[in-house]
């Protein structure tokens, strides 16, 4: 029994500094964006700022539209998450709930996009975007992005969870396909479905490279685009700005995290790769 | 999930805000008397000369009704720039004015679409028939000329210049009053203070191009091209013998600091290294950060040796299509040329203008040049500048990756100067020869 | 009149067959049992009646029309699940009005039904919870009450008491019956439990691979069993089945010479084979000290005691059988006699299996 | 035009069709397009902007095999697949065993704490981790400045540069994996564990003789997800931090195509780059119907 303790013990320690190596980058930038900058060069192992300052904020709040830059990061988020999830949910409940010729294969090759490398497809769909016309606009940042192979794959997994029985009890009343997708499987799955939503909320409100491909002029940034206007390769990065709109970027996931952590952890502990 | 549902409730009108925004700027400019829309692109981010770039357009923008002016910020300098470039023009877009690197002057002439000043003037505005000769100095029009074709108008102009730390001179038993001039004094100097401070001596500036090395490999007689300005021919002893120095202080002395630009200037502005050889266009920026008894130097010489000193900055050339557009950019253009922005954009970051008469105009420039040590010392170095080799065809974005890459393998002991030197040179003459 | 009928029906999943050529005609009203053991294929016919699964070959028709296109949801089918498949995320009264919402009833009149039936099934003060705050029994009624309310033509019922327990069974089992008695739907029934069959039906199709084996009352599918499967199927445990060999007016088990009841010759000599099987449930199988006229000696190879009743065991020829008595009388290794009772025999074409049928003495 | 009555199946069929349309169309449009006309612009030289693309056939692919950068690109990717191997896959699936199976109280915690990191975006995790290991002004600088050790200037250092990215992607990758590992232990039954400790079997021959085979099929989904998107997720701290320097040393395959394509403005070697990355995923994907995909259906 004693070295059973001795032994968890020991674990417990490992992963409490694991935890504290991996929260310590958060922790940095949000101790740093309230630094001066001398202080932030010359005490960078300071965690507690000596004289606490908002000046970062402030210069970023004159230099930039940033309530402007966030709504827009808002709008593209929302605009991906809502396509993603609908297109996702649709063609999960074709795989799972109809029986069709193709459909393994169907199911193979939508899940294979997965293993395309965005590095294939950035060229061309650039070139699709511009000739829509849709450069340096949001709409064309969403654009290649409406639907989801892992969202596909995730919302099958938790569809294929519903006993086929409750759909039958539907079809018995002659419920029409897009009913019992909307009053039965959607509220069965929804704590998963908000979890993938989130997600992809997330992953959409991060992304940077496409974005930077698309976005040209600053009313129409999104905040990882407004973080590089601050630091550049070209030196003089003022870091506690820098570090200040890096956390104004973190804000909102981790603020939605805060909300939603059970429901997410509990939703890839359930799906894993499992049915 | 209570909470949940407030949550997305919060998120949904966040959401509609931002869509009510969205509509609002989109309507812009009713159908009554539309304005011309041109964008200007450049590679200023808000620490370096951002600020006084949207203060040149907003004012020109409220000066008049006819035309409005975009700014574009695009990121890692020229490169970036170059590949924003390219990428816009695929999708069959280009900006109206595009600011250049020296360096991409050829590739920008041969690849791309654009008209000249000559071409604007002629067409539309005989009337500033003079304007460019009588505006700007001869050797700064032809920093802009492929083959005697003017294809933009010089904006910025730099010089590489030596900041140092006169605390750290002081702190080292050094003579802040005389900073070394000659290569091997800073190579002396900068041992001193690694040796009596324990920071570094010494750093240039390691962009992803060969500006600041440029100057170095032809202070000592090296040159870049060949005669006939074909070939790359920089494997010359001259050359090895040059950058030789440079590599030692880093990898013997270990006296100069090899690190990314970004970090090395900030390493210079926090104290961490005594002298900094880089581009006065950074003036600005370090005089604002740093905490020290900041000074300049002008650009080492090798004993003995003539100093040369290539041109850094960028020209703006005019890639609108439509007659309205060129027009208004010519505008533009001519608006930001004026001595007064000009001065207040050399103020601001430390290039230096292209036209002579706004550092001679006394309440101009001339004033704060005085007051400037480091202006002054960069002014001082603009009579004697050459220019900043550039690669023709397509060859000239693969150039400057190679340069970096030379850089790179002599800085981190992965090559000898020579074989380094020889490998890059043969590389861009296969290039040439494609 | 037919209520349902249907007509070399086949079902195949692929390659796999799992109705072969079904005819069956199930009359309005009628409560029938689909009896068989897992992977007969009972629940296959549930579902084509309900048009959950498509028919492959053949014809099936409800109400003397033909329905193999007929959508599901125009059946007019209730269907009571194994499982129950109520809606997780509705409560009781919206589980039970589901059906009529969806069919846009007027929100009194679903009331009203619900209502009804929640009463009928003793719902009541349940109508808000969810089903997971419900006993298995509890469920099982709200499933059940979400059929009823329906009024269907057809109710269809898959399993519905195999998820509870034992004592709740019996129950619920009357209870089915008697809320049969109250609508008079035509009821089929899918179970693989021989007394919810016996209890249940009018008639009990009994099924096994795909093959309709015998559909009849339960008292006959008991009495007159149609081959050896349904008779070893029925009755627990199961009949004895021994082989004989007939031989004029004898019958030859094991070393034993048996005189043939005259009742039975005329069945017997139906075969054109000698070799026959000869069936006796072993409640039917009386042990005694005494010989009676007709008997063959045994010896009680083991014992088991049940309380309420206790069976022998003993080998007749090579085949083992038993012999299910009141009392606790014979011990191992006791000689005792199986006297033969006439009117309690099966016999079966050994071929075939077929029942060689039945003398008309035997009612 | 005649009513043609649907049979239900026939109707079912093409209802079926119809909600995967959506995203076959974004599919198809944005993923199974672009892959086409990539692989058709890796047969030609052309520079995006020229009017004229000349078809050049197998050249591109013949200058990419030639090409020593090409070689120094398939190392980095090696190392760097090595790195995320043994960051995000290995010690995930070690400390996920310990956790389900060899710690008691107070372990669910950390799984939502490791989780938080992958929240952040690629971008702000670069250029943290740029100034966290800043050789003059960071903290790890200072720290092992205090020990009297001189920090090396990774982003300078061959394999140290490569290290430093990775682990930007490791901060994104490592709590998202530990999870779904995690999920993957909790389908092995406690008693087999408990049985196998009544044997007095070491935790060590646990893991590696009774948990990775009941976790197979998580395993090598989490392995090949790790190789797939880790390739992707260094891409931006490429780009932010060291544009594939110094000398190549950062640069894997997929930024190799980047900067071909939007650097050198080599449209056809960077296709051709590209359909070459693309093969080798092609075999991951093959591993991974062959493995997961599989090991679902069997356990419907």
């Amino acid at each position: 029994m004693k070295i059973k303790n001795k032994q968890n013990l020991i674990w417990h320690v490992v992963f409490i500094l694991l935890v504290l190596l991996f929260l310590y980058p958060i922790v940095f930038a949000v101790s740093t964006s309230f630094k001066s900058l001398n202080e932030a060069f010359n005490s960078t192992l300071n965690l507690i700022p000596k004289e606490f300052t908002l000046e970062a904020y402030t210069s970023i709040l004159k230099k930039i539209p940033i309530v402007r830059i966030t709504l827009n990061t808002f709008a593209i988020a929302t605009i991906v998450t809502t396509f993603k999830l609908v297109t996702g949910v649709l063609a999960a409940y074709s795989f799972v709930f109809f029986d069709f010729k193709g459909k393994t294969l169907m199911y193979f090759i939508l899940v294979s996009t997965i293993f395309i490398p965005f590095t294939v497809t950035m060229i061309p769909n650039f070139i699709t975007v511009s000739k829509i016309g849709l450069r340096d606009n949001i709409i064309g940042v969403a654009l290649p992005q409406l639907a989801d192979a892992t969202g596909i794959f995730l919302l099958r997994q938790h569809m294929r969870g519903i006993p086929r029985s409750l759909l039958e009890v539907a079809k018995l009343e002659k419920t029409p396909h897009i009913k019992i997708l909307s009053s039965i499987v959607v509220p069965i799955i929804k704590p998963a479905i908000l979890s993938i939503g989130i997600i992809f909320f997330i992953n959409s409100w991060n992304e940077f490279v496409w974005p930077s491909l698309i976005l040209k002029s600053r009313e129409h940034y999104t905040l990882s685009l407004a973080l590089q206007m601050f630091v550049s390769s070209e030196g003089g990065t003022d870091i506690p700005v820098a570090m200040a709109i890096s956390v104004l970027t973190m804000l909102l996931p981790l603020t939605i995290f805060a909300f939603c952590q059970k429901h997410i952890i509990n939703t890839f502990v359930q799906s894993g790769i499992k049915g | 999930m209570k909470k949940l549902k407030q949550l997305m409730a919060l998120l949904l009108a966040i959401m509609m805000l931002a869509g009510c925004g969205g509509g609002k700027s989109n309507d812009t400019g009713d159908d009554t008397s539309k304005p011309v829309e041109i964008t200007f692109w450049h590679v200023y981010s808000e620490n370096f000369g951002a600020p006084v770039i949207k203060e040149m357009v907003d004012a020109f923008n409220a000066s008049q009704d006819e035309i409005v002016v975009i700014e574009v910020y695009n990121p890692d300098m020229y490169p970036g720039l170059m590949q924003n470039l390219q990428a816009e023009v695929v999708s069959g877009n280009s900006p109206s004015i595009v600011m250049i690197g020296y360096n991409y002057l050829k590739y920008f002439a041969a690849n791309f679409i654009y008209v000249t000043p000559d071409e604007i003037i002629e067409k539309y505005v005989p009337e500033d028939k003079d304007y460019l000769s009588t505006t700007f100095l001869d050797n700064i029009l032809t920093l802009a000329q492929v083959d005697g074709e003017q294809v933009g108008v010089p904006f910025s102009i730099s010089t590489p210049i030596i900041y140092y730390n006169a605390d750290m001179f002081i702190a080292a038993g050094l003579d802040p009053e005389n900073p070394p001039v000659t290569w091997e004094e800073v190579r002396a100097a900068a041992k001193t203070i690694t040796e009596k401070t324990g920071e570094y001596g010494f750093y240039m500036q390691e962009y992803a191009d060969n500006w600041a090395v440029q100057g170095l490999l032809e202070g000592n007689g090296a040159t870049i091209l060949s005669e006939d300005g074909k070939q790359a021919a920089f494997a010359s002893p001259e050359a090895a013998e040059a950058y030789q120095l440079l590599a030692d202080m880093v990898l013997e002395d270990k006296s100069a600091l090899h690190i990314t630009a970004d970090e090395g200037i900030q390493a210079f502005i926090n104290g961490k290294v005594g002298m900094l050889c880089g581009t006065s266009a950074k003036i600005g920026t370090i005089q604002s950060a740093a905490q020290f008894d900041l000074r300049g130097a002008e650009f080492p010489v090798f004993a003995g040796k003539e100093r040369r000193v290539p041109a850094g900055g960028n020209f703006l050339p005019i890639m609108a299509a439509s007659e309205e557009e060129q027009k208004a950019a010519w505008e533009f253009m001519k608006f930001i040329m004026q001595p007064e922005w000009l001065a207040k954009w050399s103020e601001n970051t430390g290039y230096l203008p292209p036209r002579q008469d706004v550092a001679e105009d006394p309440d101009g420039l001339k004033a704060y040049i005085e007051e400037n040590q480091l202006l002054g010392i960069a002014f001082s170095e603009m009579d004697g500048i050459y220019s900043w080799v550039a690669f023709p065809g397509d060859v000239g974005t693969q150039a400057e990756q190679i340069f970096a890459n030379t850089r790179d393998k002599i800085l981190d002991r992965s090559m000898s100067v020579e074989d380094a030197l020889k490998e890059a040179e043969d590389a861009l003459n296969s290039l040439l020869a494609e | 009149m037919n209520s349902i009928r249907f007509e070399e029906v086949s079902k195949s999943f692929g390659k796999t067959k799992v109705i072969n050529q079904l005819n069956m005609e199930i009359k309005k009203g009628e409560r029938m049992i689909l009896l068989g053991p897992s992977g007969c294929g009972k629940s296959t016919i549930l579902r084509m009646i309900s048009g959950l699964e498509a028919i492959t070959v053949g014809n099936l028709y409800l109400n003397d029309q033909l329905a193999n296109d007929i959508d599901s949801g125009d059946r007019s089918i209730a269907m009571v699940f194994q499982n129950y498949a109520l809606f997780p995320h509705m409560t009781i009264e919206e589980n039970v009005g589901y059906g009529l919402r969806i069919n846009k009833m007027d929100k009194g009149e679903v009331k009203k039904k619900v209502v009804e039936v929640v009463d009928i099934l003793g719902l009541n003060g349940l109508e808000g919870r969810y089903p997971k705050e419900l006993s298995g029994g509890q469920r099982q009624r709200v499933a059940l009450a979400r059929a009823l309310v329906k009024r269907a033509d057809f109710f269809l019922l898959d399993e519905p008491l195999s998820n509870l327990d034992a004592q709740l069974r019996g129950q619920a089992r009357k209870e089915l019956v008697k809320i049969h008695e109250m609508y008079n739907q035509t009821f089929i029934y899918v179970t693989h439990d021989q007394i919810e069959a016996m209890t249940i039906g009018h008639r009990i199709a009994l099924m096994n691979q795909g093959d309709l084996q015998m559909l009849d009352t339960p008292h006959n599918v008991y009495h007159r069993p149609a081959n050896v499967f349904v008779a070893t199927f029925i009755g627990s445990p199961s009949m004895n089945i021994i082989s004989a060999k007939s031989a004029g007016r004898e019958l030859l088990v094991g070393p034993h010479r048996i005189e043939l009841p005259d009742m039975w010759l005329a069945q017997i000599h139906r075969s054109d084979s000698t070799n026959i099987k000869l069936g006796v449930r072993p409640e039917d199988m009386i042990l005694s000290k005494n010989k009676e006229n007709l008997s063959v000696p045994v010896d009680v190879k083991y014992v088991e005691d049940y309380g309420n009743r206790v069976g022998y065991y003993f080998d007749l020829g090579d085949e083992e059988a038993i012999s299910i008595m009141s009392e606790n009388i014979f011990g191992t290794g006791d000689q005792v006699y199986w006297n033969i009772k006439p009117d309690k025999l099966h016999f079966f074409d050994a071929d075939t299996a077929q029942s060689l049928g039945y003398p008309k003495e035997i009612r | 035009m005649k009513k043609k009555k649907w049979s239900q199946t026939g109707r079912e069929h093409f209802l079926a069709w119809c909600f995967v349309a959506p995203a076959t169309l974004a599919f198809v449009v944005f993923m199974f397009w672009p892959l086409v006309y990539t692989l058709y612009l890796s047969f030609l030289k052309w520079n995006m902007v020229a009017i004229n693309k000349v078809m050049v056939g197998l050249k591109n692919y013949e200058a990419v095999f030639n090409d020593p950068v090409t070689k120094k690109l398939l190392g980095n990717t090696l190392l760097y697949i090595v790195i995320l191997v043994l960051l995000i896959f290995v010690l995930p699936y070690i400390l996920a065993f310990v956790n389900t199976f060899v710690m008691g109280k107070g372990k669910g915690i950390y799984k939502t704490l490791l989780f938080i990191p992958s929240l952040i975006s690629l971008v702000v995790g670069a250029i943290v981790l740029q100034w966290i290991f800043n050789p003059l002004s960071g903290p790890v600088g200072a720290v092992l400045g205090r020990f009297g050790i001189a920090m090396p200037s990774w982003s300078k250092t061959k394999g140290l540069v490569v290290l430093v990215i990775s682990l930007v992607a490791v901060l994104k990758s490592f709590g998202y994996n530990f999870l779904v590992l995690l999920s993957g232990m909790s389908g092995v039954s406690t008693e087999l564990i408990e049985a196998a400790r009544l044997e007095k079997t070491p935790n060590r021959k646990i893991f590696g003789k009774i948990v990775m085979p009941l976790t197979s099929s998580t395993a090598i989904y989490v392995l090949i997800m790790s190789i797939v998107q880790g390739m992707q997720y260094v891409f931006t701290p490429i780009k932010v931090l060291t544009q594939g320097g110094p000398d190549f040393a950062s640069s894997n395959i997929i930024y190799g195509v980047y900067q071909e394509a939007f650097g050198y403005y080599n449209t056809g070697k960077a296709s051709a780059l590209s359909i070459i990355t693309m093969l080798v995923f092609l075999v991951l994907l093959f591993l991974e119907f062959k493995y997961v995909e599989k090991g679902v259906y069997y356990e419907n």
